[in-house]
């Protein structure tokens, strides 16, 4: 949105305007998705190691339906979208170097 | 361009009067230089007590009490954290980018000002506001954590550290402020013509900054926050007692300091890569490889941390992959070095006190640098680790490098600052002082350490001493260079010469502006057409 | 679209160093995402903590989290994202002019907030009274823990919900700002870049307890 | 290879007292030597530069380059190519450090602040020696009952962290006789500096000697016990006993049966029940001059036995 418009005076925003329904439909979803996460936490026996999976698969949809809609990524630029995927890049370097060293403590050896 | 606005003799400084206009200021000029009396004023705290450090050390408590200045091993140990926490957190990691970077980034790219002056003031006030919780642990409880806050150091001994990391928490909120201007000026706000293979390195080097700053910091917030938490209601996760890893502490806490080690020292680069140029009266060699080798180095700098950690009880698998990937920051870092030395080639080379301090720059951060990759060696980081060889591998970077280019491009930008001139040969000799006692002062220590001597010392072994006494010698040659350098400074500011528009022939924008410059830099928005270095 | 009635005293909108007022939206929306990434770096680090020590203890984690109560998680759930849904229809209103009913939006927005503070509360003084206290004050005989470091299970959940709470709060006050500049009539269709920003701070606070909600409640 | 002894022996590293030390060595006389090179390639090159190309006038002409790719590509393939073969050279000799030999002489090391309490697996203790037999594999367990602390052996070039809640280990087989330093290399509070410790190896005889006394302990005499006792408990660390010189707490030499000053100004003479309650409960009486809560008490951990060992050590220090 707002992208440089040479046809229009810059000094005047067009911004994208999302119709009610939009959102309604999207927080509609997110109640149906938290619900569907509470009614399989009820069957997390059955599911065993796949409930925290299913947990948090559901967990992601949500957080990108908000991410999209409710924050407008969809109709954003390149730049702010790659900004805030940088965030997570780094989480995830945080995460993987911090593992990788304590899943690999061994007293005895090196084993590279 | 080269209008002036010098003619009715309105500028920066003299547009609004009075303390009040300061401190309620949105200029990022006037920021700076708020910015810049502030981290002098820690600068010369934290080097009170780099002084009593070395004082201490000058011999060893052999009898006891005897060569004792400290009154114990607690005082010292006190002394030591001030030191390393006000250097850090409130000197060199703010230096370059607050006070160079606030005055010069919008003034580089054409702009009128940072793209939210408001939180750059704001950014300021945390910043005092974070020092002041920091200073203020010096009347309760004075803190001995070291600037690093181990734990379960960190939280077993009794004193303020809630209060100390909150301060540094605030600070980082400053400094988070600061990137994220730099980084949405450099996107949106360059003048007409201004594309980013135009920008001055200075510029590129401030960007890469402000990447680390704001990537970084957020997570050394957060480590202060949980440790704040250890200590309050001693939630486990750093406490061994409850099944908590405190190796985990180091891996949090070198996630940003890591980075920030670049966040120090990549501005400095970026100011050696102006006066290079501008006293080499050459184009750069090699723009785009500096340029991207300081978005690269920033990069990489995200995946080495745990080469601070190789004996801290990391597994061996984890220490061969971060000292590989240390390797690859080494290039980048290389590179820039063989650029500038090829910058200075067939060059007009002069020898003006902001030349010198680059040279000297670059003669440090060699030595610097190659002690470096010697550190990310595994078998001899293990013999060196926490050993004075680091304690000398850093000084040499961070002081010899970063202050280095603090004080030249600070000697270089003088006088569109002020708009006066300062004492060329007081600052010369101030160069003189500064570079012999620095090498004099750190270069033992190097040895100390390849012998043995832990840091953070409060005495030692009689085999250590001679070496020790020379370093402490050079510490006062060190202190009699910057008290040179004040004095010139102030006289500069009080009695100087008024500067010239453009005193030292160089490219860049600012010298075309007037000296100081106007109220909003540029009195008609320029237009650019070529690079920053184009002496042809 | 109603953006029939600009006028260009708009413009003096624009603060004196930005050329146009798309120049000053754009950047102001790119320094609220760039202060979002550290909000997600700074819970994230957290939730690498929690990730790591729930690997290492499964089962002390699974004992904590069965003594929280999901039926408080859920609510609050439903709590945010519907006040998320206000937020971002707020904004829509405004560009669309319509100025009283994005005030009203807003103020449900406050309410919802704090309804989530409220149940907050009581959950939190709900563990005290069991005895469950983070870290090292954990009761151990009150609470009959089966696990002696069950208290670092707390430690965490009272870190995250507490920042998160804390971010609920800023956010509330944000909002508030807003609500009394809405009803003052600052907003309109050629300027709301306050309401957007602080509408993506909030977005973002309902995106942690989206992931907080399974973590702490019924991941065990 | 006269070059290569000779940059070593300007390396100052401290004694080689095992086979890893050699091979570091040899590592970091490379090292050194390489970065000489680099360092007069740059300082030299930037030196020659700055002379050569002096300023003459103010409107002199320079060249302009802006690049040049053959040469970029070459100093950043170059640099590249030896920090990868310093890697792997680093590497292999990290590995060797690393990896625990079989079968080795296990000892357990314990950092406190501010001592290293010693445990052989026969049950003898000691505090801030180790003594290993000659030309034998050595491992060592570390760990910590506070803060991390870090057991550095400048001579044999291996340091590693001692970390509360769990154990790290350390291996080296001496080559060389002798008395050898132990740093405490991680930052650990007041006595950081004070924490050195002594590693002597010893002739196999010489160690078995060494067990087989230490076994009969017990039968000393009872002062003895207390001093090997006061040792053991670091309180030596904080209290002198040979001076009246002052170190964290008063010094306890002379004390015995002498009147100290408390606090509050109040006298009380230095009796066994009042050295066995500044012992049990440290915060009791207090010495003026002296912060409170320093010294940890030692109810509940020391048992009669033990306390009256140390009193009548106390006692001793005349």
């Amino acid at each position: 949105m707002a992208a440089n418009n040479h046809k229009h005076d810059p000094n005047v925003l067009h911004p994208h305007i999302s119709p009610t329904s939009m959102y309604l439909k999207v927080a509609a979803a997110l109640f149906g998705l938290t619900i569907l996460t509470v009614v399989a936490h009820q069957f997390h026996h059955q599911l065993g190691a796949f409930a925290s999976l299913v947990a948090f698969g559901i967990a992601a949809v949500k957080a990108t339906l908000v991410l999209l809609y409710f924050m407008h990524l969809k109709d954003d630029n390149n730049m702010n979208r790659a900004i805030f995927a940088s965030g997570f890049f780094f989480l995830i370097v945080l995460l993987l170097f911090s593992v990788v060293d304590i899943a690999t403590r061994v007293t005895e050896v090196s084993p590279l | 361009m080269g209008h002036s606005s010098s003619a009715h003799g309105e500028n920066y400084i003299n547009c609004e009067k009075g303390l009040w206009s300061w401190l309620t200021t949105v200029d990022h000029k006037r920021i700076g230089l708020m910015y810049m009396i502030t981290v002098m004023f820690f600068f010369f705290v934290g080097g009170v007590m780099a002084l009593l450090l070395r004082l201490e050390l000058f011999a060893p408590n052999t009898v006891q009490g005897v060569g004792q200045v400290l009154k114990n091993g607690d005082v010292y140990n006190q002394v030591l954290t001030y030191h390393g926490a006000i250097m850090v957190f409130m000197v060199i990691v703010p230096g370059i980018p607050a006070i160079l970077g606030n005055f010069f980034l919008p003034i580089h790219l054409g702009a009128k000002d940072v793209a939210f002056p408001k939180i750059n003031l704001a950014s300021w006030y945390c910043f005092m506001f974070g020092a002041a919780l920091a200073i203020a642990t010096f009347f309760t409880h004075k803190i001995d954590t070291g600037w690093t806050f181990y734990t379960p150091y960190s939280i077993r001994t009794g004193t303020s550290t809630v209060l100390m990391v909150l301060g540094a928490f605030v600070m980082g909120m400053s400094s988070v402020l600061t990137g994220l201007n730099f980084i949405v000026t450099v996107h949106k706000l360059r003048a007409p013509g201004m594309t980013m293979h135009r920008m001055p390195l200075f510029v590129w080097a401030l960007y890469s900054t402000a990447i680390l700053q704001m990537l970084a910091t957020p997570v050394l917030a957060i480590t202060l926050l949980l440790l704040a938490a250890e200590k309050l209601f001693g939630v486990g996760i750093f406490d061994p007692a409850l099944g908590g890893d405190p190796v985990l502490f180091q891996h949090f806490f070198w996630f940003y300091s890591h980075p920030a080690v670049y966040i120090m020292i990549l501005p400095a680069m970026g100011v050696v890569s102006e006066l290079i140029a501008a006293f080499s009266r050459k184009v750069i060699f090699g723009y785009t490889a500096i340029a991207y080798s300081s978005l690269g180095i920033a990069a990489v700098s995200f995946f080495v941390w745990g080469h601070h950690m190789f004996v801290s009880g990391q597994s061996a698998t984890a220490g061969i992959i971060f000292s590989f990937i240390t390797m690859l920051v080494g290039v980048p870092t290389a590179i820039k070095m063989f650029n500038w030395v090829a910058t200075i080639y067939k060059g007009s080379v002069s020898f003006d006190s902001p030349m010198l301090f680059a040279l000297g720059f670059l003669f440090l951060f060699a030595i610097g640098g190659v002690t470096g990759i010697m550190l990310a060696v595994l078998p001899i980081d293990v013999h060196f680790h926490d050993t004075y060889f680091v304690v000398a591998h850093f000084h040499y970077v961070m002081v010899g490098g970063t202050l280095m280019a603090l004080m030249g491009g600070f000697y270089y930008w003088f006088p569109k600052m002020f708009g006066k001139m300062f004492s060329e040969t007081l600052a010369r000799l101030s160069f003189v002082f500064i570079f012999i006692g620095f090498n004099v002062t750190f270069f033992p220590q190097f040895i100390l350490g390849a012998m043995g001597m832990p840091r953070r010392y409060f005495d030692y072994i009689p085999n250590y001493e001679a070496l020790n006494k020379i370093s402490t010698v050079g510490s006062w040659l060190i202190l009699t260079g910057f008290l040179i350098g004040l004095y010139a400074i102030v006289q500069g500011i009080r009695k100087g010469e008024k500067a010239p528009m453009n005193p030292w022939g160089a490219k860049t924008l600012e010298w075309q502006t007037s000296s100081p410059p106007p109220h909003f830099n540029f009195d008609v928005e320029p237009v650019v057409t070529a690079g920053p270095y184009e002496y042809r | 679209m109603s953006t029939d009635n600009i006028t260009h005293t708009h413009s003096a909108h624009v603060s004196h160093h930005f050329k146009d007022a798309t120049q000053e939206y754009d950047s102001g929306k790119q320094g609220i995402w760039l202060f979002m990434v550290t909000e997600i770096l700074m819970f994230g680090a957290v939730l690498v903590g929690y990730g790591i020590f729930h690997h290492l203890y499964p089962a002390m984690f699974s004992e904590g989290a069965k003594q929280l109560d999901w039926k408080l998680g859920f609510i609050n759930t439903l709590v945010l994202i519907f006040s998320s849904f206000t937020m971002a229809i707020s904004i829509q209103l405004i560009q669309r002019n319509q100025i009283k009913k994005a005030a009203m939006a807003l103020a449900v927005t406050i309410l919802c907030g704090a309804i989530f503070m409220v149940i907050k509360y009581f959950e939190w003084t709900h563990k005290f009274h069991m005895g469950f206290y983070p870290g090292r004050f954990l009761d151990m005989a009150k609470t009959h823990a089966e696990h002696a470091n069950l208290g670092m299970y707390f430690g965490f959940y009272y870190c995250m919900t507490g920042l998160h709470g804390l971010h609920v709060l800023i956010g509330m006050g944000l909002i508030t700002w807003l609500l009394i500049r809405t009803i003052r009539g600052d907003f309109h269709s050629q300027y709301w870049i306050p309401v957007e920003g602080v509408g993506i701070f909030w977005h973002i606070v309902d995106l942690i307890w989206i992931f907080l909600f399974p973590l702490l409640y019924l991941v065990g | 290879m006269m070059w290569f002894n000779f940059a070593k022996a300007q390396s100052f590293m401290p004694t080689q007292g095992t086979e890893i030390a050699k091979q570091v060595d040899n590592l970091y006389g490379f090292l050194l030597i390489t970065s000489f090179i680099a360092c007069v390639l740059v300082i030299g090159g930037m030196i020659y530069f700055v002379l050569k190309y002096k300023r003459k006038s103010d409107n002199d002409k320079t060249a302009y380059i802006s690049h040049n790719t053959a040469l970029e590509f070459l100093w950043s393939f170059i640099p590249l190519v030896i920090f990868l073969a310093v890697f792997a050279w680093g590497w292999y000799i990290y590995h060797g450090m690393r990896t625990m030999p079989k079968d080795a002489l296990e000892i357990n090391v314990l950092g406190k602040q501010w001592a290293w309490e010693i445990e052989y697996k026969n049950g003898f203790k000691a505090v801030n020696e180790v003594v290993v037999p000659v030309n034998t594999d050595v491992k060592l367990l570390l760990t910590s009952q506070d803060v991390i602390h870090s057991f550095f052996v400048p001579s044999f070039r291996i340091k590693q962290d001692a970390v509360p809640g769990r154990y790290t280990a350390l291996w080296f087989r001496a080559e060389k006789l002798g008395e050898f330093h132990v740093f405490c290399a991680e930052y650990c509070g007041t006595s950081h500096s004070g924490m050195i410790g002594k590693l002597r190896v010893v002739t196999r005889e010489e160690f078995d000697k060494y067990m087989e006394e230490g076994q009969e302990e017990g039968q000393l005499p009872i002062a003895k016990r207390g001093e090997k006792l006061f040792a053991l408990k670091a309180c030596a660390s904080c209290h002198s006993v040979d001076s009246p010189a002052v170190k964290v707490g008063p010094s306890l030499f002379q004390v015995f049966g002498h009147e100290v000053v408390l606090e509050d100004g109040s006298k009380v003479t230095a009796d066994e029940n009042y050295i066995r309650e500044s012992i049990l409960q440290p915060n009791a009486k207090v010495v003026k001059g002296f912060p409170h809560g320093v010294m940890p008490t030692f109810q509940g951990q020391i048992n009669e036995n033990e306390l009256n060992a140390l009193v009548e050590y106390v006692k001793s220090l005349k």
